[in-house]
């Protein structure tokens, strides 16, 4: 395992600049995730009007590769109607879980986490920003 | 001193060594690698003397029995415990500071009464008594913690009422290596009527013990701490004390009559061991502390202060860095961040050269708040750590500041 | 059909078979012996891959952790339970029915309420109940036992009410070797909202055991009665009823977020599994559940009701023997008493002969009273006895009458 | 370890006729003694009077052995005084924990119960009565 396939440049810039970061101030939708395990904690919230999510935002602390997922995320998912993001989810699941070698192109940047599925012990950090996501959207606010 | 090559008695390390992978195991407050003697220990048990103890009418058992309670004795030992019927076997520290939290507090707690703990201790020190406290209505209340990272016993004796009645706090703090005065702790606890509880998971495997001397009620710990095996610790407690006391866990071993709807109880320790005990992971046990014993604790405490003022001066050279280790009383464990790398990034570029760390919270939440960070990373150093594995901590360390230092990162990553 | 020559997967028979002193176990209801395989993993773990598990943040410890997770999706596997996270992980049976009496019982009990377990309970099934009624007030009520050693189920109806919130039963009776119908039993508790515990201690070793099948909302084991290292054992509980629950012990692992004064918890089975756990427990256990389903459970039951019946008729024919087991459904376990030689004797005889049996109350007090007995004698079959040591223990018993009957004393005694 | 030396005649008239089995009507001091591992259930009633074990008796249920060592016991201990029973008693659990080869003349019938020091398993058995006599003299009732 090669720490260039982990840490790569996308990375590192979402870390260190992220989008998205911060909170909406009348969101429709938001949860709050953590990682127990290396204290990662991210909140999101969402603007979702008709089926489509039209903000996003996170906020929260953690390593590089769970806020450059975080950061990833908003912005691939923004404009994305909720199903969509349903199947998204499942896609980048398969991939940093080394389920599926060739990405599908619909994750955009989201593939610059493609070297997490050689390093078990951070999937976690990679799958909490989709996880939070995903449970902001089941709790109607 | 440690003898050099002391790595071969541990099979792991030759083990990773032969993969051409080299183990740099810097994660012994967490757990240690155990010797030969006492997996073959664990081996030999079972393999010539494996009964149930206690109940059996014949020889097998009784030697199954006569071992078990040897390893009690020999732990009642180690810790200068007055008899070895004051040892009880449990899981780990976490399992004894319950068993103490539950039997003791549930039946000894009322509403308002209070239990001081501080702040630094281990979440195994803490949400028993969250639970206790729901279930009986007493408060918890906290000793300070000063800039050197050393409790401040004045702030003890001010949160001291008439209304204390225990006293619980770590030994050796598992984030920061401090070494708490638990002696003093402890008269001053005496001396407002409180009892004294110690958790010693970092001080048992680390440093010598004598719960006689602290004069500590209960003192708990684990032998996965301590180069035995797991699903084996213990808990120190004056007899006299544990003889008053309900029990906790109910079931066969720890009753003398049962009848429908209720029962009477066995002596300590026996009252409070219900069921079948980690036969195998006392004797483990046993085995670990006579390998330790054989080094010398005194020279294990040597060797890891040694290898802890070494490391954090090696280590005060890398950019950004913190390190979160006291002056006074520091020893082989050390927590540090570094400006911009998240600890578990630290973690993930060590792990790639073979070198295990731990980040994260520590089970020290209310402590990261208190230090102001999320988590730290954390190297802990026992006695089969040497110099070269700081060298390798700390080049790893520059390796780590690098990647994340965009001006850098081209040069170090192949 | 379980294949010849099996004893020596077990190293323990070929120790003392080599030093001339062969052993007839015939204890395994108390503890069981274990196969080399078993006893290799936990060696290997040890010397290969010994780590603390889940907070681990680099490889060595996600492999420890994979490994401790595979255990448990094995245990689920091996009693059907729905998901690997409806399995906790205890040190044993006595554990988990502890763990379901107070975090269960503690907040969900009060005054009034009843809890009905039976007439023939091991003391694990009982003393915690008697502690948690007198911390709650709820009331303890029996299911009554026939002449045939079977529970009446009559009674089980007459003496639910509206007030009955559990029904704890065990599965298969270490004393009698009963089978009981715990499926029925479940479905009557829940037909009066009551939930259903079963004591598997018996049961997970011995019989193919189907949780969804028998529906009910908790189940107990222990790993040393199933070929498995002693510390470890597990309850299986009804996910969604292990997410309503309140937690047992505190401590690391088991948390979400802690604060001085509250925590929150995480999810189950974590939740349930505070400190370190006894991983290579866990993955010793896992081999022996592998050993037991290679030799096939349907195999390994025939097998014991086989030796149990050909027992039972053997043993009738010693002299004042009066034998406890059901004529319904007899198993391995064969509980007797010969009139004038106390059980006690009866062992230290078989004893002189190598064979283990175990005399005493068998952690059921209760039970003895009922059957008006102060003890009994009890041979325990398991996988690797066979009519061999059905010959022996009958020829040692026929000498332990001689010796206690003055006239034929002389002859056999050397 | 040969059962010839465990199970004497001795011990097998003691259990199966045991002497003074019973209790007294009214005591002066009474213990009972249970052996948790084996179910032996002994009960021990005296009548001290200025210091001598005037009376004896004792009643229960439990091996050869627990019995017949309470049989023997309460034939050696009338007559005699608190303080030669203390002797008495530590000669006895030398005598069975195999820590002395030539037991004290002292001790009676109770030599028959030697070779218990060869059967660890039932030292426990034989010191009941003894142990149970001695927490009786410890409770003034
Ligand atoms: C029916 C039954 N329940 C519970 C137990 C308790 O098992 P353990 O001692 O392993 O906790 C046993 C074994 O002694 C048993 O036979
Ligand atoms: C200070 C302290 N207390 C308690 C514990 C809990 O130990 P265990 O997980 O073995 O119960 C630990 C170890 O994690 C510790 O470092």
């Amino acid at each position: 395992m090669s720490l260039n396939d982990l840490f790569t440049e996308i990375i590192l810039d979402h870390y260190q600049h992220p989008h998205n970061h911060g909170l909406i101030s009348s969101p429709s939708h938001f949860s709050r995730g953590f990682n127990e395990s290396c204290g990662d904690d991210i909140q999101i919230s969402l603007l979702v009007e008709k089926d489509i999510i039209v903000d996003v935002k996170f906020s929260g602390a953690g390593c590089s590769i769970s806020q450059a997922s975080a950061s990833i995320m908003t912005d691939i998912v923004r404009g994305k109607s909720v199903d969509q993001i349903k199947t998204l989810a499942g896609k980048f699941y398969d991939m940093v879980k080394g389920n599926e070698a060739n990405p599908d192109e619909d994750l955009g940047d989201a593939v610059a986490l493609q070297g997490v599925a050689k390093f078990p012990v951070r999937v976690k950090c990679a799958t909490l920003a989709w996880h939070t996501l995903e449970e902001a959207l089941k709790q109607q606010k | 001193m440690i003898r050099n090559h002391i790595k071969s008695d541990f099979p792991i390390f030759s083990y990773w060594e032969s993969r051409g992978k080299p183990l740099v195991y810097l994660d012994s407050a967490a757990t240690t690698q155990k010797p030969l003697r006492v997996i073959s220990k664990v081996e030999e048990y079972y393999s010539q003397f494996n009964a149930n103890v206690h109940r059996g009418t014949y020889e097998l058992s009784q030697i199954a029995t006569d071992i078990y309670e040897e390893a009690r004795s020999k732990v009642a030992r180690f810790i200068n415990g007055l008899q070895p019927e004051s040892v009880i076997f449990t899981r780990n520290a976490t399992e004894s500071l319950n068993l103490v939290a539950y039997a003791w507090g549930l039946n000894n707690l009322k509403e308002g009464d209070e239990v001081i703990l501080s702040e630094m201790e281990h979440h195994s020190n803490l949400v028993p008594w969250h639970i206790i406290a729901r279930h009986t209505g007493a408060v918890l209340k906290f000793i300070r913690m000063n800039h050197d990272y050393q409790l401040d016993l004045d702030s003890l004796r001010q949160i001291l009422t008439a209304k204390t009645k225990a006293v619980s706090v770590v030994h050796v703090s598992n984030v920061l290596g401090t070494i708490n005065p638990v002696k003093e702790i402890t008269a001053i606890a005496h001396d407002a009527g409180a009892i004294s509880i110690v958790d010693g998971a970092q001080s048992a495997p680390h440093i010598p013990v004598d719960v006689q001397d602290i004069g500590c009620d209960f003192y708990a710990f684990s032998g996965h701490k301590m180069c035995g095996p797991t699903g084996i610790g213990g808990l120190y407690g004056k007899y006299d004390l544990l003889e008053k006391m309900e029990p906790f866990l109910g079931g066969g071993e720890m009753i003398n009559e049962v009848f429908p709807t209720t029962s009477n109880y066995a002596k300590p320790p026996y009252k409070f061991e219900a069921g079948t005990p980690n036969i195998s992971g006392a004797i483990g046990l046993q085995a670990a502390i006579e390998y330790i014993e054989d080094l010398g604790l005194k020279n294990i405490e040597e060797h890891e202060v040694a290898l802890g003022d070494y490391a954090a001066q090696r280590l005060a050279e890398v950019e950004g860095i913190r390190i979160f280790r006291p002056h006074a009383t520091g020893t082989g464990v050390i927590s540090f961040t570094i400006d911009n790398v998240h600890p578990h990034d630290i973690s993930t570029i060590l792990d790639a050269e073979g070198i295990a760390i731990r980040a994260g919270h520590h089970c020290a939440q209310p402590l990261m708040r208190k230090l102001q960070v999320q988590s730290t990373a954390r190297a802990s150093f026992y006695l089969y750590n040497d110099r070269s594995d700081v060298e390798t901590l700390a080049r790893a360390l520059e390796k780590a500041v690098a990647i994340f230092s965009p001006r850098k990162k081209a040069n170090v990553l192949k």
